[in-house]
């Protein structure tokens, strides 16, 4: 099992929701977050007073997946939340030792096949 | 807008001057026009008193229920309230002849056009049903709340207006309520208790934290408020005199004075001066001194300002540890201190500041009883509406909506929003939209 | 500020009265004088209103487009508009001689100062051109945008308030316009819809769900709205008599049956009742209302309300299924809004509540024609300028930004700030900071 | 609220008209309750204007010093700084005549209930130790601040009141300020840089970014503080007549031409316009407005708007750069504001726009004289107090209260809460809650 | 040394922050997010437009833990978090190579268990 | 590959990341969280009820960084976040499988080195 972490642009979720969507990758846990990178940074101006905005905002998702999905939760990510420009985010793989689904106990590849409702 | 300069113009020179009887004042009616617009903000900063200090998830369901007022019990008011209240009948009900506002016209009736009784006093059946929403919150259901004021604002406010303003046994009886302090503030405060009790406590009452979820918007709630109690007092001298003054004045005076007694208490109990204290510390000086506003002297009103807070603050802590889920403290802000308002008045009210009688123990009794009267009335009705209105729409909303907060299940809508991940559906133009949207599986493209 | 009571101590006595001409009427003056301040708080409403409804990052683009206007046609039309408006001169445009209010002085004329209604008419030409704000909201340039109201407000506005309230053709026709319904609500209801379809539609429109990001600002902006509206329709009666009165009741009836209209709507289509809704059923009841506010009677205001909605309840649901992006709906609320209550008026007006005329089949049309050559004139006069504003400053920001929120780039701010990571760039005090502040490479040390 | 009219009915006929002296004038006295109104709205205003800018950490506390200022000055003006301004007394200092509002009844003077001239310029009290918060935020000790604001409004508000409005000698001298420049604004200017100096700067002051946590917070404290400026102007006039009427229409175009000024500056400066820059330009246009409001004419109104952004802008500009940490640019705002105002009134009052005289360069010199007076007196008189008070209560909280931000340690709230995480502690219903609630360790079971 | 990251629902916050403390686990940190599952997603409108809500809030909690309280960690979050209902939430179990206590600079074990103050 | 995940100060972040970019540590990925540990909690009153804050505001550092980088990235997190008052917070150090860069699809030690623009 994997957690694939990968940092995008705010405005990219919903292209890559969909797209994980039609490659059938239903689970997925996403955080506001706020990232530095390469990214010419925003200055602001109040009243008198500069600032540099260092961050911008991003958006985290993580997705647990079993290892014969990990390629393609991957590659659906990288195709769909790319613009070409710096920016763009990354992507982290990580191990995962366990995963249990809290609502039935069940474990690993088990945990993550999500059962619909109302479709 | 011009147009009536351009009258004359237009041949019909003269036509507008046909209506202006000789009696009408025209300071007085524009002092009572800003008085009925400051009422009116009054239920604006109400929403926002009352939306700040919900939970977010609930934040528009609250607001919307002062906001429904203004439409239900507008309405109500001009089909048949004002006709209860104000119209001629007996000392116990207003008569039918203002069924639907007909036999009002463009009269006038000292000096202000009865038009502008009408919508003042709308004004005020607006705000007292709003006021109950605060006991409510957080698991009425709305459909049932809209029934119930719409109820409620014919059947228990116009009565008691009658009662105590319009020549009604209560005002015969010479109880003193210059502005509202039975008629809106007891009224209000002791239908929310009912309901309270009725609706029974929030499930994570007592067991979780619930914090208010914008302060901000509770004192500016406080803020507006307080302006427009400037008109709800003021407005209610019906004359742009010294008795007027004497009201707007002590509704600034008696405000400062429960500020700072509460600001004392605070630091006293808790070592802070709490904001959300502060926003119900005005409106408690305010309600403290609604039935006397313009027949107490200045010092009178920041002594009642002053004292009709201390039995509130208890209140409120006591309420905070009991089982009694009056959510936002209704009965003990408006019922609570509309009492010790109604009663300080029988002590305060003198004849040089204008009131009919001065204060004396005899008095007193007068207004205690009153308001017990009310009391009762306003207690039993509102039993007997809810119970009546249960049977119609069960008056509260499932547990599990309650859990979720009731602005998405209710409204279908949140008050902040980001849109992220939200997907929106296409809906064909011009098509009729289905009631329920069918809801796609997961991954299909819609 | 007691100055004035001073005066004859100072040595200047009787200075004061000189200019008390006997015919100031100060009941009237000070309605007025309170209404300008309403009609004015609608403009801070406005703000609020579009501000809610848009997203997060475009937050204080969209309000600043309000509060700019205060700046701007606050000034063309002390320069300009007033007198294009109210100077004497012909049918179709009113003269100079208000040139930079050249030739106001302190006089009165009908009892008020003329210097008021240059300022109560200012507040109008202000909120006309807010309101197309909402139809361009997330896409268009600011700097085009200030532009396009200065030049809006003198060539557009100036000349419709000429022919319909400064004794031009429209106002000789027989058209009743009370308050502004066509001046104002269509006008600008007809200038948004040419703006939107000429910038066309965000690049998200229809794409992505693009939420409210705080809908009790809405709600805010709506009371406020609501409040002022009762200066914008009382004030326009120009004295403080029955037809004030009427108004001014009449605003508070229209809205309210409104409000109950569209919530029945809603939950006819939806099952429940939506705050949106709710705030936005409350401004076309207000539009509705607002041509025929002062000659119709209370119960025909109940009417007008009713049924100003329903046109507009399916406008914006067709619009929201279309590829019009009108971004707040501004057409359907007051263009169409307007257009109805424009025609209701010419159906309810009647003689016994101060109308010139009683309602016809022939004042229904004359009402019609007169709101057709209103629409034809705004849509082509807001084309030839929008194209020619482009010239000068292209009207739509680049995608990117329009991606990005208009907040940051066009204003170099955000709306809600934590400030966390966010590093001051220290400014040397007193030397003159540089156009475009270097971008440091990164990690190198200020 | 009807009761006024039914007296006769309970048998005090008359009694009500025994009061009403012939010379109460009833369409003064309803102007100047509604700028009473007003003006108290602006200290809402306030709150939400100063709230928005201050980081989220501090908000509450920020917008409690306006509110609690209603509270304390509200008292203080009545128990004694009414009576040191404008009880009959010598040229400095007012008599005790008033104190405790003794012999103020319902007596008329001017045509105007003494009682409704205490209430109005009671607000201008509030407002004036409510604006100097500004300069202190985010880091004085509330309970200090409450003590200061209660000396303050006693010892420096209340004489500069008698100086210059109360027949004092500055008045004689003939200083002119119609509606507070140089009692108001360059009074709280000054003490505010005097309070600033003293607490010292903000420990991240300088080091970190602070930004405005709310923006929208700030335009709708603009909004209110530009409606509620329309009664602090005209209510100044004292009457409804065409000065008030100058005086508030002059309060809608300085400030205009302010907005417009300021935003061409932010174009030439930065490329862009900033919200908080124009919110910040509404207010010095309202500011340099105030002294001159009612005695120069239109044009003139629009160019000291103009002009009086000019110094202001380049202080704010320096300011922000240096070491000074004047939190919000009260001094800027108000101080260097409220100065051009003055000197300006001195250039362009004209006799024949009502004012004593026409502008010269001597009346230029006695403005200025005035106002150094003024600041003399702020400067030195609130060095004092502020002394004074850091001996019973430190000015200053501690540097790590600072750091968590004062509005959980201070007050026991937060502004915006989620309830996420937050553990109800049960109190027993009646017990009195003890003043430091016992932390228990965690896990264990309350 | 692992990492048990939970998604929760939101309104079991206050049941499993009790629940852990309880079980004498006191280190914990919490994040804001928003799921996606099986869950029914909401439906909202406004003016005409009809929006799906694909995202519904939750909350995350990160918790290290020594190999010793790993069961304790996850069972109790099991237990604490369950309604029964589809939306209940994830348990991953990540491993991790290091801890540190930025406050001592002590590492692993030592780095974890909480210093209690107040108590 | 690492993933270095600290918890630390809201207060302190302007710091923390100061010193990252002194390090020349500039891709960075920060996110607001709440934490629990030893830290005293506030206690909060509304209206007479009293209640006591859990949690305390946090920020985290995401750093995915090279094994010899990592080091670098702990040392420096570890001294610019310290104030030695309890709830400094933590540093996790997790293993990363693999890391890519969204906008070129580069890999690992390639994706974290970040572009500069406008320097
Ligand atoms: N080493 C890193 N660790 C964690 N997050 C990173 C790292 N580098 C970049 N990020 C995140 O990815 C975002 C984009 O990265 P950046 O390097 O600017 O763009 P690109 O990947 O296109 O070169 C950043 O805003 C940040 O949130
Ligand atoms: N594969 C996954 N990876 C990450 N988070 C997931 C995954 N599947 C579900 N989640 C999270 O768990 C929540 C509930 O999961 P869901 O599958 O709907 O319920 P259940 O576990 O009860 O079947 C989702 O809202 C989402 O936050
Ligand atoms: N075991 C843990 N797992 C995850 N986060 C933790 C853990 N322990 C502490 N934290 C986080 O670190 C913060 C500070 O930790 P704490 O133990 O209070 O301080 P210190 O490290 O100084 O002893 C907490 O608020 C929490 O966010």
């Amino acid at each position: 099992m994997k957690l694939v972490s990968a940092i995008i642009r705010k405005e990219k979720l919903n292209d890559v929701l969909t797209a994980l969507f039609d490659a059938e990758i239903y689970g997925v846990t996403v955080s506001k977050v706020q990232g530095h990178g390469g990214e010419t940074e925003q200055v602001e101006t109040y009243r008198g007073a500069t600032v540099k905005m260092e961050l911008s905002e991003k958006v985290r998702l993580d997705i647990g997946v079993t290892e014969s999905f990990l390629e393609r939760a991957v590659q659906t990510i990288l195709a769909s939340a790319r613009t070409g420009e710096v920016g763009d985010g990354k992507v982290f793989v990580i191990p995962l030792e366990k995963v249990y689904r809290i609502r039935t106990g069940e474990k690993d590849a088990r945990a993550v096949t999500p059962v619909l409702v109302g479709g | 807008m011009k147009m009536r300069k351009l009258l004359p113009l237009l041949g019909f020179l003269g036509f507008g001057f046909a209506f202006a009887q000789a009696d009408l004042n025209a300071a007085n009616t524009t002092w009572l026009m800003v008085s009925t617009s400051f009422v009116f903000l009054m239920v604006v900063g109400l929403a926002f008193f009352y939306g700040g200090l919900v939970r977010r998830k609930n934040a528009l369901n609250t607001m919307m229920m002062s906001f429904i007022a203004l439409g239900i019990v507008g309405l109500t008011w001009a089909v048949i309230g004002y006709s209860l209240a104000y119209a001629d009948g007996n000392q116990f009900l207003g008569g039918f002849s203002y069924f639907m506002l007909s036999g009002i016209g463009l009269d006038i009736s000292d000096g202000i056009p009865v038009l502008l009784d009408f919508a003042f006093q709308g004004t005020f059946a607006i705000i007292t049903a709003a006021l109950l929403s605060g006991a409510i919150v957080e698991r009425m259901r709305f459909s049932a709340y809209m029934i119930f004021i719409a109820l409620w604002s014919v059947l228990i406010y116009a009565p008691l207006a009658k009662w105590v303003w319009g020549g009604g046994f209560l005002d015969r009886l010479g109880a003193i309520d210059f502005a509202g302090g039975t008629v809106v503030h007891i009224n209000a405060g002791i239908a929310a208790l009912v309901l309270a009790l009725m609706l029974g406590k929030r499930k994570d009452y007592g067991k979780k934290a619930m914090l208010p979820h914008q302060v901000p918007f509770a004192l500016l709630g406080a803020g507006l408020l307080w302006f427009g109690w400037f008109g709800f007092n003021g407005g209610s001298a019906y004359a742009a005199d010294q008795f007027a003054v004497l009201a707007m004045s002590n509704s600034l005076l008696a405000p400062a004075a429960a500020l700072v007694v509460w600001a004392i208490l605070d630091i006293w109990r808790l070592g802070k001066v709490t904001a959300v204290g502060l926003a119900t510390a005005v409106v408690i000086g305010l309600v403290g001194i609604t039935p006397g506003a313009g027949v107490v002297s200045p010092v009178s009103s920041i002594l009642i300002g002053a004292l009709a807070v201390l039995p509130s603050y208890y209140v409120f802590i006591w309420r905070a540890g009991s089982s009694l889920d009056d959510s936002l403290d209704v009965f003990a802000a408006h019922g609570v201190g509309g009492l010790s308002g109604a009663l300080l008045t029988g002590i305060f009210v003198s004849t040089a500041w204008g009131g009919p009688v001065n204060g004396s123990l005899s008095q007193f009794f007068i207004q205690g009883l009153a308001a017990l009267i009310a009391i009762v009335y306003s207690a039993v009705g509102t039993f007997i509406i809810a119970k009546a209105v249960n049977l119609l729409a069960p008056l509260r909303v499932e547990d599990k909506l309650e859990a979720q907060g009731l602005d998405v299940p209710l409204h279908g809508e949140e008050a902040y929003s980001d849109g992220e991940g939200a997907l929106l559906i296409p809906v064909k133009a011009g098509s009729s939209t289905s009631r329920t949207p069918v809801t796609k599986p997961l991954g299909t493209k819609a």
